[in-house]
């Protein structure tokens, strides 16, 4: 009991230190990142070598090697080579094929629950359009989805390059906000706006609005985007905007829900897909702003390799016992 | 009386909600049972939370090895009591939602309840990776099968796969793992999954009308003659 | 818009597209605005309206239900000329009519589900053409009834009948004698030795019924194979730990248990602090669990019932104090971990067979045969239904066609 | 009050965490903590959801569901279990429950694991994954559908209760197991990535918000 005690304290002068002395906040220059990459892949060498021969090494090892993997990269400056894969570039290149004015659909429908994965796709993608002077249009089939889509377009709002546009609510962007009836709502969207959503979130009755003159439904919208999270969602989109009026249409899906879109992506009944934290970073990537999805993915590639490391090293150790076992009986027999 | 009255619960009420889909009027009386299962949950619950402060409450009496932290326990379950039966710190007052924000209850749920199970649940991320070290071991075909398609699909969704197969030509596109990984998520997967539903669905279909029929009484704790 | 009078539909069409032509040319000769500007000058062009409307109640529900049919506006020709058909309705007394229903072109039929029984219904749909619409007559008056057989559901039913047909004859053919031959299963054989471990050892037993509620079937296969796990605990007065996180199991399992000690013939070792309420919260009562198995160190723990994310935690703690760990649950989610990570598994349908097949009793291994006609029947049906599917697509064939068609439905739930 | 409220959340998560390195006091309060607080919390939901919500409210509304009252005498009897005298009485109530869960879940697990299940696996071989023609479908879609296929029959067999694997039968169980495997690695290697991200959030909250080293 008394040497837990001892150790309690060590570690709450450690905290205190940290608390309140080091620098914040704390960054490390490349040069230093890229040994601490080079230290963390040396001991995993060093502990396959330890394993070839016999020594297997324990659970806290690993552990050890998972909160470093997470932790230390929060503070790395490392440029991570992301690639863009096609899917993502499309959305890019959708958009960025669009002339300046035109008219872009947002349709949030996710909740708080899944804004870690679907929430930075938000951000990059407004930033994107407001960037290129487009026109975004807001709405949403969850209730908190448009609350997301504020937060979102306050963050890109607030970009250095978008403040100086000094863009207003009804002229540059709208957000007509939540509408319950899930398909049906986009079936009624293809006849006519206005009869799902008569005024913005700020109350503001549809007519009155600039932006939305000549919008009357699906056939006057140059681009679409859909951030989806479960039902209703990109499925529903996809079956009555896409196919029924010919929506031209990209979606940001939650990394489960990915794989079940690529069937529509092959198909061509989408126009760019976002798949979970790695299609948000990509998209970051292609939009040439990095933002909180890259942020988290290095300490998420670093955790993978350590996990890959782990079962080759575990493989490795399981193999060559086998092979020691079999020497050691040999020699017991001669 | 102790024995034959319940199986013929079990017998009566078991069949009525199997006959009770086909009939319209009996549609709901799926509902009903779920309704009348909270209501009897809620009642037994006064008998697992008189337990719960019975046994940490002899521990304490008795002194015995760890009496310090059911005295924590007990403490902690009867302030998130008080606090939440009388609306402690509640802006609305006792008509107020439970829940309300600035509430002592929401407090304790927000500084307390929700770390403790966040980190719990976060825990998993060192589990999994020591499982996937000590277990993922290929000691025979099965397990060599389900390390190799739990490889193809942990690198097909990490950034590192598309790399280390990049360079495969288009026209073999399915050997490139990321669309392999896909594959198998869509084709393999999917039979298993689908093999195992069906075999469950038998499994409760059996359990079910051993229940019903009495062939199976364990569960009230009277033998099976 | 208020109905007009009625004219026979083909000759409003003709003297439609007449209007339509003239207008045209009229606009494109003497006026050169610029395309937007035109636009808003187009002609005015009323579509044709749907026509032979009619409503009937929605067969075999609870009379919730209606449905609307009718016939394709003569304009709906694809061309995305026509934009949909609005649907309204009136009720009895108010002959004011309101949107109830909306349906992209091509579409004839619309289930309207927001109607009372027993009220009087009447319809109309109208083709709508960029906003202006084109109404039909007035349907038929309509008064949802509930039914009281759904016969939707035949097939649901027969098929039921023959799966649970065959479990209860088998039940009842062994209770006649009959033996009957049931193949050695790995995790379920596994049961027994490792519970002869903790004879050896002896150390403790756990046993974590899942964390559902008495609610949930897989929490009843767990506590029926607490059963069997009991009666050898009684028998070699081995100690047993159960925290649960149900109150309901708790007491379910605490009769189970005393019933193993009473069978045995040793009631005063029976103790209710066996079974241990911990608490309602998965991850609370995932770290209470965790903390008995590293301060107690049982020989072999039991994790039989519904899991969810927790299930890797207790695995690997599990581990990490060396006890042979049996797993059972039907949360297809969860068996990889338990697969991994425990010694034996049983994977869904073989938690739910595994009381009947260590109990020995006749009865009870009949219903495992029962099973195996289920799959059986469902084998038999993949082979035809997939062959005939392929055979109809490939090469045609009136009768696979036909065939295959009628797999498909009898395997269909109509709702 | 916000700096007091993280501290003491910084402290049981690290708390929880120090079980990995092994069992010890700081733990130990832990767990007692979060046991205490989380009974009481589910205590007062349930209270709060099903005493007074369902139960109070379904009696004293303006139509009585008196139906309500027949789930209390349930209840009530299932409280008599701690009169030892007439403790038999509880197995009522836990009888209709045992007795509604076997038939409610019997007909749901057949309509929706069964019916749907073999329904969806009645597809043609020669893949035509969106309705293009059959000798155009990919070689990727019939061999896909041919796995689908195979592998649930094979599945379903090494389910088989009643026959020996042996000979052909065994052959066929062996590759349903085959396949059940890869159901299971492609799962587990699913999920694996998605857990790490629960350890970065709560690394994010220790190292940002509480230290506030994170830029």
């Amino acid at each position: 009991m008394k040497k837990d005690f001892l150790i309690y304290g060590i570690l709450l002068a450690v905290v205190l230190i940290l608390y309140f002395l080091a620098p914040k906040p704390v960054n490390f220059s490349t040069t230093v990142s890229y040994i601490i990459i080079g230290l963390i892949v040396l001991s995993l060498v060093f502990v396959f070598i330890r394993t070839i021969n016999g020594h297997f090494v324990g659970r806290r090892i690993v552990f050890l090697f998972v909160g470093i993997a997470v932790v230390l990269p929060f503070f790395m400056k490392v440029s991570q080579p992301i690639r863009v894969s096609p899917e993502v570039q499309t959305v890019y290149d959708s958009v960025a094929r669009l002339k300046p004015g035109s008219k872009v659909l947002a349709s949030f429908d996710y909740d708080p629950a899944s804004a870690p994965e679907l929430q930075p796709m938000a951000e990059s993608f407004f930033r994107l359009c407001l960037e290129r002077n487009l026109k975004i249009i807001i709405m949403g089939l969850w209730p908190q989805g448009p609350q997301q889509a504020e937060m979102a377009l306050q963050i890109a709002l607030a970009d250095s390059l978008i403040v100086k546009k000094n863009l207003q609510r009804g002229v540059d962007y709208v957000n007509l906000g939540f509408q319950t009836g899930n398909e049906f709502v986009i079936q009624r969207m293809g006849a006519d706006f206005r009869t799902m959503f008569s005024r913005d979130t700020r109350g503001i009755p549809y007519d009155s609005i600039p932006l939305l003159r000549d919008v009357r439904n699906f056939s006057n919208i140059d681009y679409s985007f859909n951030l989806s999270a479960g039902y209703p969602g990109t499925v529903e989109w996809v079956q009555v905007a896409v196919d029924r009026y010919g929506l031209k249409m990209g979606t940001g899906n939650t990394g489960v829900q990915a794989t079940g879109m690529y069937p529509y992506l092959r198909a061509g009944q989408l126009k760019g897909l976002l798949g979970g934290l790695s299609g948000a970073a990509e998209f970051e990537r292609a939009t040439g702003k990095i933002g909180t999805a890259t942020f988290y993915m290095l300490p998420q590639s670093f955790s993978h390799v350590v996990v890959i490391a782990f079962i080759i090293i575990g493989n490795a150790a399981f193999f060559l016992g086998e092979k020691r076992k079999e020497e050691k009986e040999k020699e017991k027999k001669q | 009386m102790k024995r034959q009255v319940p199986l013929l619960i079990t017998l009566v009420v078991g069949t009525v909600l199997i006959l009770s889909v086909f009939f319209p009027p009996a549609e709901r009386l799926g509902e009903d049972f779920s309704i009348f299962f909270d209501i009897i949950a809620v009642f037994a619950f006064f008998l697992g939370g008189g337990n719960l402060v019975r046994i940490h409450g002899n521990r304490l009496y008795k002194k015995n090895k760890d009496w310090a932290f059911s005295l924590v326990t007990l403490l902690g379950f009867f302030i998130m009591l008080i606090a939440g039966l009388f609306k402690l710190g509640n802006p609305g007052g006792i008509s107020a939602d439970v829940a309300a924000s600035g509430s002592l209850f929401q407090m304790l749920y927000d500084w307390i309840f929700n770390p403790l199970g966040a980190t719990m649940y976060a825990l998993l991320a060192f589990y999994v990776a020591s499982a996937s070290y000590r277990a993922f071991r290929a000691k025979n075909r099965e397990a060599t099968i389900l390390l190799i398609a739990a490889f193809i699909i942990l690198l097909g969704r990490t950034p590192l796969g598309v790399y280390a197969t990049s360079w495969i030509p288009e026209s073999f596109s399915l050997l490139q793992i990321p669309n392999l990984a896909i594959w198998i998520m869509t084709s393999p997967n999917l039979a298993g999954q689908r093999a195992i539903m069906i075999g469950i669905a038998l499994g409760v279909i059996s359990m079910s009308l051993r229940l019903i029929l009495g062939v199976e009484r364990t569960y009230l704790g009277v033998d099976n003659e | 818009m208020t109905d007009k009078p009625t004219i026979s539909p083909c000759l409003k069409v003709i003297s439609a597209s007449f209007i339509f032509l003239f207008f045209n040319i009229f606009n494109q000769t003497l006026f050169s605005q610029n395309p937007l500007q035109s636009n808003q000058s187009a002609p005015i062009y009323i579509p044709a309206p749907p026509t032979n409307v009619r409503a009937q109640d929605f067969k075999y529900d609870r009379g919730e239900a209606v449905e609307v049919r009718w016939e394709l506006s003569a304009d709906d020709t694809g061309s995305n000329f026509i934009t949909g058909y609005e649907i309204y309705r009136a009720g009895e007394k108010s002959d004011s009519f309101i949107l109830v229903g909306f349906v992209a072109p091509k579409n004839k039929l619309l289930i309207d589900k927001n109607v009372e029984r027993g009220k009087y219904y009447r319809f109309k749909v109208a083709a709508s053409y960029d906003g202006r619409l084109s109404y039909s007559e007035i349907s038929n008056a309509v008064t949802p009834e509930m039914d009281i057989i759904n016969w939707n559901l035949l097939n649901l039913f027969l098929v039921g009948l023959i799966v649970a047909g065959a479990v209860i004859y088998f039940i009842a053919h062994a209770k006649r004698g009959k033996k009957l031959f049931i193949r050695k299963i790995a995790g379920l054989e596994a049961i027994d030795e490792a519970i002869g471990r903790a004879t050896e050892m002896g150390r403790p037993i756990l046993f974590i019924p899942g964390i559902s509620d008495m609610d949930d079937v897989q929490t009843i296969a767990g506590i029926t194979l607490l059963g069997r796990v009991a009666k050898v605990v009684a028998d070699y007065d081995i100690k047993i730990n159960m925290p649960v996180s149900r109150s309901l199991v708790m007491t379910t399992a605490r009769e189970t248990i005393k019933e193993a000690y009473l069978g045995a013939g040793r009631p005063d070792a029976y103790n209710d602090d066996m079974v241990r309420y911990v608490t309602d919260e998965q991850f609370g009562y995932v770290a209470a669990v965790d903390g008995i198995m590293v301060r107690e160190k049982p020989a072999t723990c039991f994790y039989l019932g519904a899991f969810f994310a927790e299930s890797l935690i207790l695995a690997e703690t599990g581990n990490s104090i060396g006890a042979i760990q049996i797993a059972g649950t039907a949360q297809p989610a969860q068996l990889p971990f338990f697969v991994v990570a425990c010694d034996y598994t049983l994977i869904g349908e073989e938690l739910f067979a595994a009381s009947a097949y260590l109990s020995n009793e006749p009865k009870q291994l009949g219903s495992l045969k029962g099973q195996d006609v289920g799959k059986f029947l469902a084998m038999i049906v993949i082979i035809i239904g997939v062959v005939s599917a392929t055979v109809s697509h490939a090469w045609g064939g009136e009768f696979f066609i036909k065939l295959s068609e009628y797999m498909q439905r009898i395997f269909t739930i109509q709702n | 009050m916000q700096i007091f409220g993280i501290w003491v959340a910084a402290f049981l998560t690290l708390g929880i965490i120090s079980f990995l390195y092994k069992d010890n006091p700081w733990y130990k309060v832990c767990e007692s903590i979060f046991v205490g607080i989380s009974a009481g919390y589910w205590f007062v939901t349930l209270f709060f959801d099903n005493i007074l919500g369902l139960f109070w409210r379904g009696i004293t509304a303006p139509d009585p569901n008196y139906m309500l009252l027949v789930g209390a005498t349930l209840g009530v009897m299932m409280l008599l279990r701690l009169v030892p005298s007439i403790g038999w009485i509880s197995r009522w109530p836990l009888a209709f429950v045992v007795g509604a869960t076997a038939g409610f879940y019997l007909i749901n697990y057949f309509s929706s694991n069964v019916m749907l299940q073999v329904q969806s696996t009645l597809m043609p071989l020669l893949g035509s994954r969106f309705g293009q023609p059959v000798f155009s479908a990919s070689l990727y879609d019939t061999i896909g559908n041919i796995v689908i296929a195979g592998g649930t029959f094979t599945g379903l067999v090494y389910f088989f209760f009643s026959k020996e694997h042996k000979g052909a039968f065994g052959g066929a169980a062996r590759i349903g197991i085959w396949t059940i495997m890869i159901t299971f690695g492609a799962s587990f290697g699913y999920t694996v990535m998605s857990r790490m991200s629960l350890l970065i959030g709560r690394m994010e909250f220790i190292f940002g918000d509480w230290l506030g080293l994170i830029r």
